[in-house]
């Protein structure tokens, strides 16, 4: 959830279950940075990690987690993460950048909106849990692994297919 | 009371205010001869038409039947007529409230209706006259203006009370509004369907000005950012520049190009601050900077860690961009 | 009809007619009973229930509207809290009640010994009773919807309403509308297979007309809502298909025309009831046969189906061409005209009866007041540019509230207090009555007229707050005092009916001396309703003296026999056999309940509904150890 | 009581097999809220159809006529077996019964089989855009019904064979007859609209 308002009412806000309270405590210090990634499982940290994703142009290097100029998001095999796929690793790589391209995030983009976009990168690989993670999104982005190669086609390539 | 139907001060609004005193003047008139048919009824139960002794047939004369079908069929014959006439009255006034295509030498603003505030984008056809703005749209007076609207994420609703009714603003199907105001003024308006938790603060100032006053501003407008005087508001630039506020938010005329958050080149000379929420003051805007969901719980404006010290430049920049 | 002298007669044995129709005993007598009245006062308590939670709920609203930029409430819990409220009122108690009170008064006013699907009926209420627990239960799991009760997409798409509680709400309504469309099937089926023999379609009550035509309605609307909820937003949500996806084609209005397809019928789903309602307190306290019984039986019939034409004025502001809507002006404005013509009838009624009145009489004079201002305003919302000023302002909220509130609340009061003695066998007191009547009649009133004036200077609807200086203030502190009013008004009106329980007036069958045959059982009526099934010789039955009124005699008393009778001159046609209690219904209900709550989590846990539903409907239709009709 | 006239109804038969039985109107009420779904997923096809230009979207190919028309046939025969079987109902021909039951199952379990086929040759699934979406949840929700009304009548079949059955069962035969008229007939329809139309209109894809 987005940290909690000074004033939150009686009954408390949706948004005030988040621990950090960063901006109106005092300045945090930045040599041991908070470890646990305290929107694991959140749908909404999910849904603002896909809107941040999509505003700080992740996708204009990462594509929709398929990959372009920087590496595909979506791993065939966990293995994969060049620099660890832990919430803390995927922070890391964000907050202090990567050679080859990666920028360096950590005085830009607030903290918290670090994490929502650490939680929302690994629900694109399903470490998140389903129920947190929403089916589809209103984008353009079609699915494309549904969309099978037409066996016929591919069997005889230019009959029209009635 | 400016955001209201009953102060109508445009065309298309007063039209509609004079349909809706016609409607209840004579809604009223009949909802005032049933409720008083009902309670004379009460006067008259301990004798009824005719006083036939009931408890033995229950079923007055044919006589009383008769007179109350009659006027039962009056009646109902009455509410079909008005009913009729009612339903061409307000087709009509329906044809030149809201045009399926705005008038002639329409004013082309396109409203673009986003989570919790309103992107403002005046089109035309000379590319250098176009303007892109947030939540205050200037409008010359007497021209009628036509609102294209669209939606980049839910169903918002672009209503200006006191000049027209309220249009739709739904992703996927542009929609078309047009409106007029007769008299210079300051008309607030508000998005009027549920859009998520802060549909309650997503409002807009409509200020209609002379054509001469309008054009002025406009141009001011047009030019970039003033680049800032003093030395104060340098830092400010600065601290704007280094910090995470230009991942969201454009300053022509600086490196500042982001069109995710709304365009502050003249921040300084809006009325209002996170639509229509607070007034463009310092303080707000300091209150606004530091903590945003403590006044719009759930906005979509990050909280920036900021130093103390770097606040106070920070705000007498963007106030400078008048 | 033969005269046998009486010993031969075969008149009924009660006691083994008692003994074949009672539930069986204790608690799981209670969970496998299938008697019609146990069910409907199931029913209306339940619902009843669920009406106390949604006006906490608007009394939660209220006082978080009570002044400018409150913080009673924040922004999140308000808009959870106005979704439950609309949620509760409109799916969870309107509509069930009046199914309740159909359930228990149709057979009575018909002449039969129970509904014609009884089993079906009592699945139904558990399934009811599951989607309330299971909304309620979600909302403890802090998954609670908040995209308002008609849940517009993409704002309750899976992209901006995240976490399950849209799922939730789009889930209770499988629930709620399983349960309206079994009670439908059975009223149709009661009302026109199981009438007394010689009431031919002219000499039913209206009540029973009114349920007959709501009955169809809930038939051809509860599909459009099942294929919004479910097969539009819960399938775009769990497993991603592009229904109301606008990038994908999908389009966000194809929900709202499925939805108020539905929405407009469901309003008059439960005001339709009411009407019948109205019509019978009225028929028996002016002491006359109703005025214009033709008339009011055709503008029910004509109120069904106008009310399937209208749905677009709730999508005026969306920009659908102007002609189209224009049409829908028309429609909306046709609608008035049946309404009007019920209420002139009864006008007419007044007019020539010999008023009492007691306090249904009262409720009834606060419907009239009411709802013909509702109606009223109504009309004007019916004109596309009117509406467009008007629609999601706190002036539509003024109206829906006033055809709503009083145009079903009042009439079910009213109804309440008229059917009381026959619930209960005992009266409930006229001054408590009275003045419980008066409180909500006048805090209804400073509650929701202000509102009026409050959409006309621009206070839009579902807004946690609002900025001050703008001209709300007042009008929006009047509305939380009434609000506060109609909680005194509704707590006086609760002990009435408590303290009436136990120590009410003594009542007999019938202390109205009114009309229709549901006064000729003994109150509270008997399993069986009827010891003898009665013969109809007229429109008004207990109007006519007993001797002309002949009885059936020849049912088997050892096993649940009813008579069925032809469609149009209700004459008999051959006897049916009822199933006995049993708790297979329930258990189905369970299986369903099980699965479907599953279901917003995991798609495959549909195929837990199917199996465990299918084991239960196996259990429901086996044939029963002893047969009871033998080959 | 005093003395009242009465009106004998002993004799009247305590069953009926017939269109004036109760459960008959319950079955064909049924049918109608199926029918009135079925007509709204049309209405939502066609409303679909009018609102993109290109349909079914790049890349996807309408389902093939072969299997789905050559489905049919099992499909309109197997409403013989139901026939057969509400017949033998009426007489309380066990046998006849059986042999109806049995009938309608097993050509509408070839029907199930030639579908099964023919989802598997779809290019598209209902995640792929709103054209899947719409043709995916009316095979889904007209599949849900038929094996559902198939498991009703295996049921009675069981019912049946095992001798011990009342009218009342007699009754669930000749109701269940209703529904699988109503769902070949709603199939027929919905193929008109899902095979056809696209071709018609749309031009072939």
């Amino acid at each position: 959830m987005r940290p909690a308002p000074a004033a939150s009412g009686v009954l408390g806000d949706t948004a005030s279950e988040s621990a950090l309270h960063p901006g109106s405590q005092a300045q945090q210090d930045t040599t041991h940075l908070n470890v646990v990634n305290p929107y694991e499982g959140n749908a909404y940290a999910i849904a603002e990690g896909r809107r941040l994703f999509g505003w700080y142009n992740c996708a204009g290097c990462h594509a929709n987690g398929g990959g372009g100029i920087g590496p595909p998001l979506i791993k065939k095999d966990q293995r994969d993460w060049i620099y660890g796929g832990d919430p803390v690793n995927i922070f890391d790589t964000i907050v202090k950048g990567r050679p080859n391209g990666m920028p360096t995030w950590g005085g830009k983009i607030p903290e918290y909106q670090v994490w929502q976009i650490v939680t929302f990168v690994r629900s694109l690989n399903q470490l998140e849990p389903r129920a947190a993670t929403p089916a589809r999104t209103d984008s353009l982005e079609q699915k494309t692994s549904t969309i099978r190669p037409d066996k016929d086609a591919a069997a005889h390539p230019g009959a029209v297919q009635q | 009371m400016n955001q209201s139907m009953w102060h109508a001060s445009g065309s298309n609004a007063a039209h509609i205010r004079e349909l809706a005193i016609v409607f209840g003047l004579l809604l009223g008139v009949i909802f005032l001869i049933v409720i008083g048919l009902a309670l004379l009824s009460l006067r008259r139960r301990h004798r009824g038409i005719g006083q036939e002794p009931l408890e033995g047939s229950h079923h007055p004369s044919t006589t009383t039947e008769a007179k109350l079908r009659r006027a039962v069929s009056i009646a109902t014959g009455i509410t079909v007529l008005i009913l009729l006439g009612l339903t061409i009255l307000s087709v009509s006034v329906g044809k030149t409230v809201s045009a399926s295509v705005a008038p002639a030498g329409s004013l082309a603003i396109d409203i673009t209706g986003t989570q919790w505030w309103w992107k403002v984008h005046y089109a035309s056809d000379d590319p250098s006259r176009i303007l892109e703005t947030a939540n205050e749209i200037h409008i010359p007076v007497g021209r009628p203006i036509a609102i294209r609207g669209n939606s980049e994420d839910v169903i918002h609703s672009f209503w200006v009370p006191s000049l027209q009714g309220k249009r739709d603003l739904i992703p996927g199907r542009p929609t078309l509004e047009w409106l007029q105001a007769d008299h210079p003024g300051e008309y607030r308006g508000q998005c009027a369907e549920f859009c998520g938790i802060q549909h309650a603060h997503m409002a807009f100032w409509v200020i209609a000005e002379p054509t001469d006053q309008f054009n002025s501003w406009m141009d001011h407008q047009l030019q970039p950012a003033a680049e800032p005087a003093d030395d104060e508001a340098i830092h400010g630039q600065e601290i704007f520049l280094k910090s995470a506020c230009i991942l969201c938010h454009a300053i022509r005329g600086t490196i500042a190009a982001a069109q995710v958050g709304p365009d502050l080149t003249h921040f300084g000379s809006r009325k209002t601050i996170a639509a229509g929420t607070l007034a463009n003051t310092k303080g707000n805007l300091a209150g606004w900077i530091a903590d945003p969901q403590n006044i719009k719980p759930g906005t979509h404006m990050a909280t920036v860690a900021l130093q103390p010290a770097e606040m106070q430049p920070l705000i007498d920049y963007l106030e400078s961009l008048k | 009809m033969t005269t046998a002298p009486p010993e031969t007669q075969g008149y009924a044995d009660l006691a083994v007619l008692r003994k074949t129709w009672s539930s069986k005993p204790r608690f799981l007598g209670w969970l496998s009973s299938i008697n019609h009245q146990e069910i409907g006062r199931r029913y209306v308590i339940t619902a009843f229930i669920f009406l106390l939670i949604g006006g906490v709920e608007a009394l939660l609203m209220r006082l978080q509207l009570a002044k400018p930029e409150n913080t009673f409430l924040s922004a999140g819990r308000y808009n959870q809290i106005f979704t439950l409220h609309g949620t509760t009122m409109m799916f969870l108690f309107a509509v069930p009640v009046m199914e309740g009170m159909g359930i228990y008064l149709v057979p009575l006013m018909v002449g039969t010994r129970n509904v014609a699907f009884p089993r079906l009926n009592a699945f139904g209420y558990w399934m009811y009773l599951a989607g309330g627990v299971f909304l309620y239960a979600c909302a403890l799991f802090n998954m609670i919807p908040d995209a308002g009760w008609f849940a517009y997409p993409p704002l309750s798409g899976p992209q901006f309403s995240t976490g399950k509680g849209v799922d939730a709400w789009a889930q209770m309504i499988t629930f709620t509308e399983i349960s309206a469309m079994c009670v439908a099937v059975e009223l149709i089926v009661t009302i026109l297979k199981m009438r007394a023999p010689g009431m031919s379609l002219n000499r039913m009550p209206m009540f029973c007309w009114s349920m007959l035509v709501q009955s169809f309605m809930i038939i051809f609307a509860m599909p459009a809502v099942m294929i919004a909820s479910t097969v539009f937003l819960l399938n775009d949500r769990t497993i991603g298909t592009h229904f109301v996806n606008p990038a994908e084609g999908g389009d966000p209005l194809l929900y709202q025309h499925a939805f108020w397809f539905f929405g407009h019928p469901e309003v008059y789903i439960i005001f339709l009831p009411a009407l019948g309602m109205v019509s019978s307190i009225l028929e028996t306290h002016t002491r006359r046969q109703i005025f214009g019984y033709p008339a009011l039986v055709l503008s029910l019939v004509g109120n069904g189906f106008i009310a399937f034409g209208l749905w677009v004025h709730h999508m005026f502001a969306t920009g659908l061409p102007q002609i189209g809507e224009a049409y829908f002006t028309a429609a909306s404005m046709m609608i008035a005209i049946t309404s009007g013509v019920q209420i002139f009838c009864w006008l007419a009624t007044l007019w020539s009866g010999r008023l009492k009145a007691t306090a249904a009489v009262h409720f009834v004079f606060g419907f009239l007041f009411i709802f013909v201002m509702g109606g009223m305003t109504g009309v004007m919302l019916a004109s596309i540019p009117l509406d467009l000023q008007a629609h999601d302002t706190y002036f539509v909220v003024a109206h829906f509230h006033y055809v709503l509130i009083g145009g079903a609340l009042f009439p079910l009061f009213g109804a309440f207090h008229y059917w009381f003695p026959k619930f209960s066998g005992r009266l409930m007191d006229e001054r408590m009555a009275k003045l419980s009547f008066w409180i909500l009649f006048v805090g209804f009133n400073l509650t929701f007229f202000p509102m009026h004036w409050l959409g006309m200077i621009g206070m839009t609807r579902r807004v946690y707050t609002y900025i001050p200086g703008l001209g709300w203030d007042h009008a929006n502190l009047a509305a939380t005092i009434g609000a506060c009013v109609i909680l005194i008004g509704g707590l006086i009106f609760i002990i009435n009916a408590l303290r009436s329980i136990g120590s009410g007036a003594r009542a007999g069958n019938d202390p109205w001396e009114a009309s229709t045959l549901e006064w000729e059982a003994d109150s509270p009526p008997a399993p069986y309703n009827f010891p003898n099934l009665p013969v109809v010789t007229s429109r008004t039955p207990l109007w006519t003296p007993p001797a002309e009124r002949p009885i059936v005699v020849g049912l088997r008393e050892d096993r649940r026999e009813i008579l069925v009778t032809e469609v149009l001159d209700a004459q008999p046609h051959h006897r049916s056999v009822q199933p006995r209690p049993t708790l297979w219904p329930m258990l189905t209900a369970l299986g369903f309940a099980i699965g479907l709550a599953g279901s917003i989590f995991y798609f495959s846990s549909y195929y837990v509904a199917s199996v465990l539903g299918m084991i239960g409907l196996i259990g429901w239709f086996w044939p029963e150890r002893p047969l009871e009709v033998e080959g | 009581m005093s003395e009242r006239r009465t009106l004998d109804v002993s004799g009247l038969p305590p069953y009926d097999i017939s269109s004036h039985s109760p459960l008959f109107w319950g079955q064909a009420l049924m049918c109608v809220i199926e029918g009135s779904l079925f007509c709204m997923l049309i209405a939502t096809y066609f409303y679909l159809r009018l609102s993109v230009d290109v349909w079914p979207g790049p890349g996807i190919h309408l389902p093939n006529l072969t299997y789905s028309s050559w489905a049919l046939v099992p499909l309109i025969a197997s409403c013989g077996g139901a026939y057969l079987a509400d017949e033998a109902a009426k007489k309380n021909d066990r046998a006849g019964m059986l042999l109806g039951s049995g009938l309608n199952l097993g050509l509408a379990a070839i029907f199930l089989v030639l579908r099964a086929i023919e989802w598997n040759t779809f290019t598209f699934t209902w995640a792929s855009d709103t054209y899947g979406s719409i043709v995916w949840a009316i095979l889904f929700l007209h599949s849900y019904d038929i094996i559902a009304d198939l498991l009703v009548t295996a049921v009675l079949m069981v019912i049946v064979a095992s001798g011990r059955y009342g009218p009342r069962q007699l009754l669930g035969v000749h109701v269940d007859s209703v529904l699988w008229y109503f769902l070949v007939g709603i199939w027929i329809l919905l193929y008109g609209v899902l095979y056809w139309a696209p071709r018609l209109i749309g031009g072939p894809r």
